[in-house]
């Protein structure tokens, strides 16, 4: 039992790795700001999504269970957060140095 | 299993200093505080990670605040940001 | 180790970043995430304690201060001709803290083994004080009068901050009023982030007394919540002069100190807990301690008054 | 070389890091953050003192932890008020240097 | 060394605890209670600062106490040796009478709050009480702290004006103090590191010489030497002290750049007294005299009054560190037996009083005449006769003209100097001595003049403000009269820290 839960969250958590990986893969290829926002936060909230569900695995009690799902929910809240707010203040290219 | 974590939040957080330099170098505003978002993101699946590869708790819990604070610090960039200079009285 | 070594390089790497910058802003944001890899290494060096500090102090919230400020100053950025140090004071600079560096990096190798600890008295004496936690037992009780001054260092730095208002608004309301956002992202994630990160609050403080936390981090979270609130529009920030505030900013240092007194009374020495009643009091302390050192924060990032009263 | 060793280290360079950056910097603001970073290197310094004196069952000294808990409030408190400082004194000028010396 | 606490020693937590319940109160009801809540203070907290010393005297031994029964490593104690109680009692009086004297220039409304009067009589009980902490401190953090509660109390007072010179000079001020706690701090981590204790007793008992003691010992001088403005630390001190109201500037000249000083004494005395360093000290020695030279021949420069004593100042804290390489020797027995020790230390009290004494002149008469050019002071020696009495005064100890506390300060400096055979800290004092003679006249000479035309006074100056101004004056004269038998006083304690807790 353990042991499949075992390869389940590395499973998982490699998976979610991956993730993070192709965010920046796409933050380093993608030429516009916008886009590069998107790939990044779409790409590393499901890495982490992905981290905490391998992570849920092992776990032991409901509470500690409930804080992992309160980071990644937070987690997305900060991310979508962003998103609007720069993609509405979006000013293109940013300010002159 | 501990080894495994620990590799993980070490890959996890390698990607995101690439990621990080990347972006740091701006130009626009924009980018930066999506690289601060960048490493917020990477250093709290890192800290979850830890949390479990050393079994030490209260790194989620230093996870948990890094998630609350991400989102105020990025409220607070964009209500700094010069817009409001003209809500003043 | 080889993962340390990693973190290392990444926090050596944002802190040239932070130095080296051209643009303030750049340089403020390499900051913030050099708070943030401090606080992964905190939980390396086995202080949990000290990097939920330094995720919602040294971090977020002077994160936050800082992003505010470079926003504002931003439109002089550059520095006028002649008011950058010339090269061959730089070169000295680099040389003076090469050796520094150097010295420092020496000594940490020279440290004696097996290395000098607190921790067996530390440890020793837990008890006496019913808490679970070293590190709350150093802060409250070992160690109180820190924490006693340093609450009120915390309303020194705050009277002299509002002391920068001008004279005819003085009792005013401090920083810019927002408005309420009329697109409602602000309102949305206000409305939804406060009362999760008043309970993570809550949490960190009262796990404090067993587990890390305490009521320096606590007490940040909610004071970044009061600002959230503040810049959401939802509230304005209160005027200085008002007598609840004034109240709520001493209840803390007062309670401390009170109950220090009683101490003479109660043991024979100031800040000394009888020890059936050690945790009762140490808890009594902290929750008005908390409040104050939240509103404390709060105000410390707001700013001196800049309307008038109404 | 431990863990906490190369910590150690590393907090070494970022004093040094730190205080190059508040002699050169002519703005005070990034002195105000050089000096942030001086405290980050300080601390690190304490907490890798902390950590070689794990002892008792605990992972680190937790005298050296309270500490530096408590010089990181300090710290924010002096960077709050510098900063006010700073604001008032770019609205009473428009400058954001301290003029000659700096 | 007693090893557990003293009886008495309560008063220690009193010194402490008495301000601070000041600051809370008049924080919290603000307004016009908080200068009443200061005066209430003023007496109390000489009476303590009195009793603490009295009962040093008494006993002659270190009153000693330890916070929350917690004795060192684990906890932290407060402990007042003849030297506390004399720089207690010293800031006692100057706060006493620079509150007195301030009641003319923040007089509190009657009905609403009034920004700078409330943070005045706020910060004041604030300056003192860390004042007190640093004094009795006796645990490296505790004064790390204590050093920060100063920072933020005096920070406030150079900018309570609002003018952009004085923000400037305040955030100049402030940079400057935190770097010197910055360092003080590190110096305290490296210290803890090697003996794993704080406490400046048991540090005393376990210190080796060794790189790790020496760069403690460095880094902690520096950030202290940065905050009382030794030269070449010295630039933020002038534009601070200078443009702080003249109260403010009497507290931080007289009293806030004692604290850094006193604490350098505690370091290279009372920490290390066995490992004694003769080219340290000589550093330190060098140091103070380019700051006599410097601070003097700058300030004779000056054009504004409150400038040029600001100036004077810095002269004046080098004389302090002239007692380094005097008193340390290694072939000396106890270096705070020898008289540059006590000369040093009587140098800081009687400039304490000389210098509050001469900003709260210079405060009157520009009160008086709306500006304060030398230039423009002719006639002010007829308006403002007990003004310029005082200011005069001070000026005697500074020169270190007999009768004066400076007087004998600079004796004990010169003395030891010769008798040493180290003649040429001699000549720095003697040199400095006729600089600040002819910055001192240079203001007497324009305020004794005829003016050219009648003088009219901006506003009436109270006579009980200059009579406080006198009386702080003729302190710092009469320190030249004590005979030199309570200047044991400092002595009580010396060899007890020194050696650590035997006996």
């Amino acid at each position: 039992m353990s042991l499949a839960l075992d390869a389940l969250t590395i499973l998982a958590v490699s998976t979610g790795a991956f993730f993070f990986l192709a965010g920046t893969v796409g933050l380093l290829r993608f030429p516009d700001a916008l886009s590069r926002l998107h790939t990044l936060t779409k790409a590393d909230n499901l890495g982490l999504g992905l981290i905490v569900l391998g992570l849920l695995l092992q776990v032991e009690g409901p509470f500690a269970a409930l804080k992992l799902i309160a980071v990644w929910l937070l987690t997305l809240l900060a991310g979508a957060t962003v998103a609007q707010l720069i993609a509405r203040t979006a000013r293109p290219g940013g300010r002159p140095v | 299993m501990a080894d495994f974590l620990l590799a993980a939040a070490g890959f996890v957080l390698a990607t995101v200093a690439m990621g990080l330099f990347r972006i740091l170098r701006g130009p626009g505003d924009d980018d930066r505080i999506m690289a601060a978002q960048l490493l917020s993101t990477g250093g709290i699946a890192a800290l979850l990670l830890l949390a479990a590869a050393m079994s030490v708790p209260a790194a989620v819990d230093v996870a948990l605040i890094l998630a609350v604070l991400a989102a105020f610090i990025t409220v607070a960039f964009v209500k700094g940001a010069p817009r409001s200079e003209a809500d003043r009285a | 180790m080889a993962f340390d070594t990693g973190v290392a390089v990444l926090v050596l790497g944002v802190a040239v970043w932070t130095i080296a910058a051209r643009d303030t802003f750049a340089a403020v944001v390499g900051f913030v995430a050099y708070g943030l890899l401090l606080a992964l290494v905190w939980v390396r060096l086995a202080a949990p304690d000290v990097a939920l500090t330094e995720a919602a102090i040294g971090s977020g919230v002077t994160g936050g201060l800082m992003l505010g400020a470079s926003t504002r100053l931003r439109r002089t950025d550059t520095p006028a001709v002649g008011e950058k140090p010339g090269a061959v004071l730089r070169l000295a600079a680099a040389v003076l803290c090469a050796l520094v560096s150097a010295g420092l990096a020496a000594i940490v190798l020279l440290f004696p083994e097996p290395a000098p600890t607190l921790a067996p008295p530390a440890a020793a004496n837990l008890e006496v004080t019913g808490l679970g936690n070293p590190v709350t037992a150093v802060l409250m009780a070992y160690r109180a009068i820190d924490t006693l001054l340093e609450t009120v260092v915390l309303l020194l730095a705050l009277v002299g901050i509002w002391s920068l208002a001008p004279d005819g608004i003085w009792g005013g309301f401090p920083g810019p009023r927002h408005k309420a956002d009329s697109e409602g992202v602000l309102t949305f994630v206000a409305q939804l982030l406060v009362p999760v990160g008043i309970l993570v609050g809550i949490y960190i403080f009262w796990v404090g007394s067993v587990a890390p936390g305490g009521e320096f981090q606590g007490a940040t979270i909610l004071a970044a919540m009061w600002i959230l609130t503040m810049m959401a529009g939802q509230v304005d920030a209160p005027p200085v002069s008002q007598r609840w505030l004034r109240l709520l900013l001493i209840a803390g240092p007062a309670v401390f100190l009170a109950i220090g007194l009683a101490g003479f009374a109660m043991v024979g020495a100031f800040l000394a807990y009888p020890v059936d009643y050690a945790k009762v009091l140490i808890v009594t302390i902290e929750i008005p301690v908390t409040l104050s050192i939240a509103a404390t924060l709060a105000l410390l990032v707001a700013g001196p008054p800049e309307r008038a009263p109404k | 070389m431990s863990d906490a060793i190369l910590y150690g280290l590393c907090g070494a360079v970022l004093v040094g890091l730190g205080l190059f950056g508040l002699i050169v910097h002519p703005q005070p603001l990034r002195k105000i953050l050089a000096f942030n970073l001086i405290g980050g290197g300080v601390f690190l310094l304490f907490g890798v003192v902390a950590r070689r004196g794990a002892a008792a069952g605990f992972g680190g000294d937790p005298v050296p932890h309270a500490l530096i808990i408590t010089g990181i409030v300090v710290a924010f408190a002096a960077t709050a008020l510098a900063i006010a400082l700073l604001l008032r004194l770019f609205r009473e000028t428009g400058r954001t240097t301290l003029g000659s010396d700096g | 060394m007693p090893n557990s606490a003293t009886a008495g020693a309560f008063l220690l937590i009193l010194a402490i605890v008495l301000p601070v319940s000041g600051v809370l109160l008049s924080l919290v009801l603000g307004g016009r209670h908080a200068e009443r809540i200061a005066l209430i203070l003023m007496p109390a907290g000489l009476a303590v600062a009195l009793t603490i010393a009295a009962a040093v005297w008494r006993t002659h031994n270190v009153l000693q106490y330890f916070v929350g029964n917690w004795s060192p490593p684990l906890g932290v104690a407060f402990r007042a040796d003849g030297l506390s109680a004399a720089m207690m009692v010293t800031a006692a009086v100057l706060i006493c009478g620079i509150g007195l004297f301030a009641r003319g220039q923040f007089p509190s409304p009657q009905q609403s709050e009034l920004r700078a009067p409330l943070v005045f009589w706020t910060l004041l009980p604030a300056v003192w009480g860390a004042l007190n902490a640093v004094f009795i401190g006796g645990d490296l953090f505790n004064l790390y702290v204590a050093l920060e509660l100063l920072t933020f109390a005096a920070v406030p007072l150079v900018s309570l004006d609002g003018r952009a010179e004085t923000l400037a000079a305040a955030l100049r001020y402030l940079l400057f103090a935190l770097l010197g706690s910055i360092l003080y701090l590190l110096g305290a981590v490296l210290l803890y590191g090697a003996y794993g204790t704080l406490d400046i007793v048991l540090l005393s008992g376990h210190i080796q010489a060794g790189p790790i003691a020496w760069a403690a010992i460095s880094l902690m001088t520096t950030g202290l030497l940065a905050k009382a403005a030794l030269y070449p630390f010295h630039l933020w001190l002038p534009p601070a002290h200078a443009g702080a109201p003249a109260p403010a500037s009497a507290i931080l000249s007289g009293l806030v750049v004692k604290a850094p000083f006193f604490l350098v004494i505690r370091l290279w005395f009372d920490i290390m007294p066995r490992m004694p360093e003769p080219a340290a000290a000589q550093v330190l020695g060098i140091l103070g005299a380019a700051a006599i030279l410097v601070g003097s021949v700058v300030a004779l420069r000056q054009v504004r009054l409150k400038l040029l004593i600001a100036y004077s100042t810095v002269a004046q804290i080098g004389y302090l560190f002239l007692m380094f390489p005097l008193a340390i020797k290694p072939e000396m027995g106890d270096p705070w037996n020898t008289t540059a020790w006590t000369g040093g230390v009587l140098q800081a009290i009687s400039h304490a009083f000389a210098k509050a004494a001469m900003f709260m002149a210079a405060g009157l008469i520009a009160e008086a005449l709306g500006h304060d050019r030398i230039a423009g002071l002719s006639g002010i020696g007829r308006a403002l006769p007990i003004t310029v009495f005082a200011f005069a005064l001070g000026g005697v100890s500074l020169m270190g003209l007999p009768p004066s506390g400076g007087f004998v300060a600079k004796a004990m400096l010169l003395t030891a100097a010769v008798a040493e055979g180290q003649w040429w800290w001699a000549v720095v004092v003697l040199v400095g001595g006729l600089l600040a003679g002819g910055y001192v006249f240079l203001v007497l000479a324009r305020a004794l003049a005829d003016a050219s035309q009648p003088l009219t006074l901006l506003s009436p100056i109270s006579p009980s403000r200059q009579g406080v101004v006198v009386a702080l004056a003729v302190c710092a004269v009469l320190l030249g009269f004590i005979p030199l038998r309570p200047l044991e006083l400092l002595q009580i304690g010396r060899p007890d820290i020194a050696v650590g807790g035997i006996r």
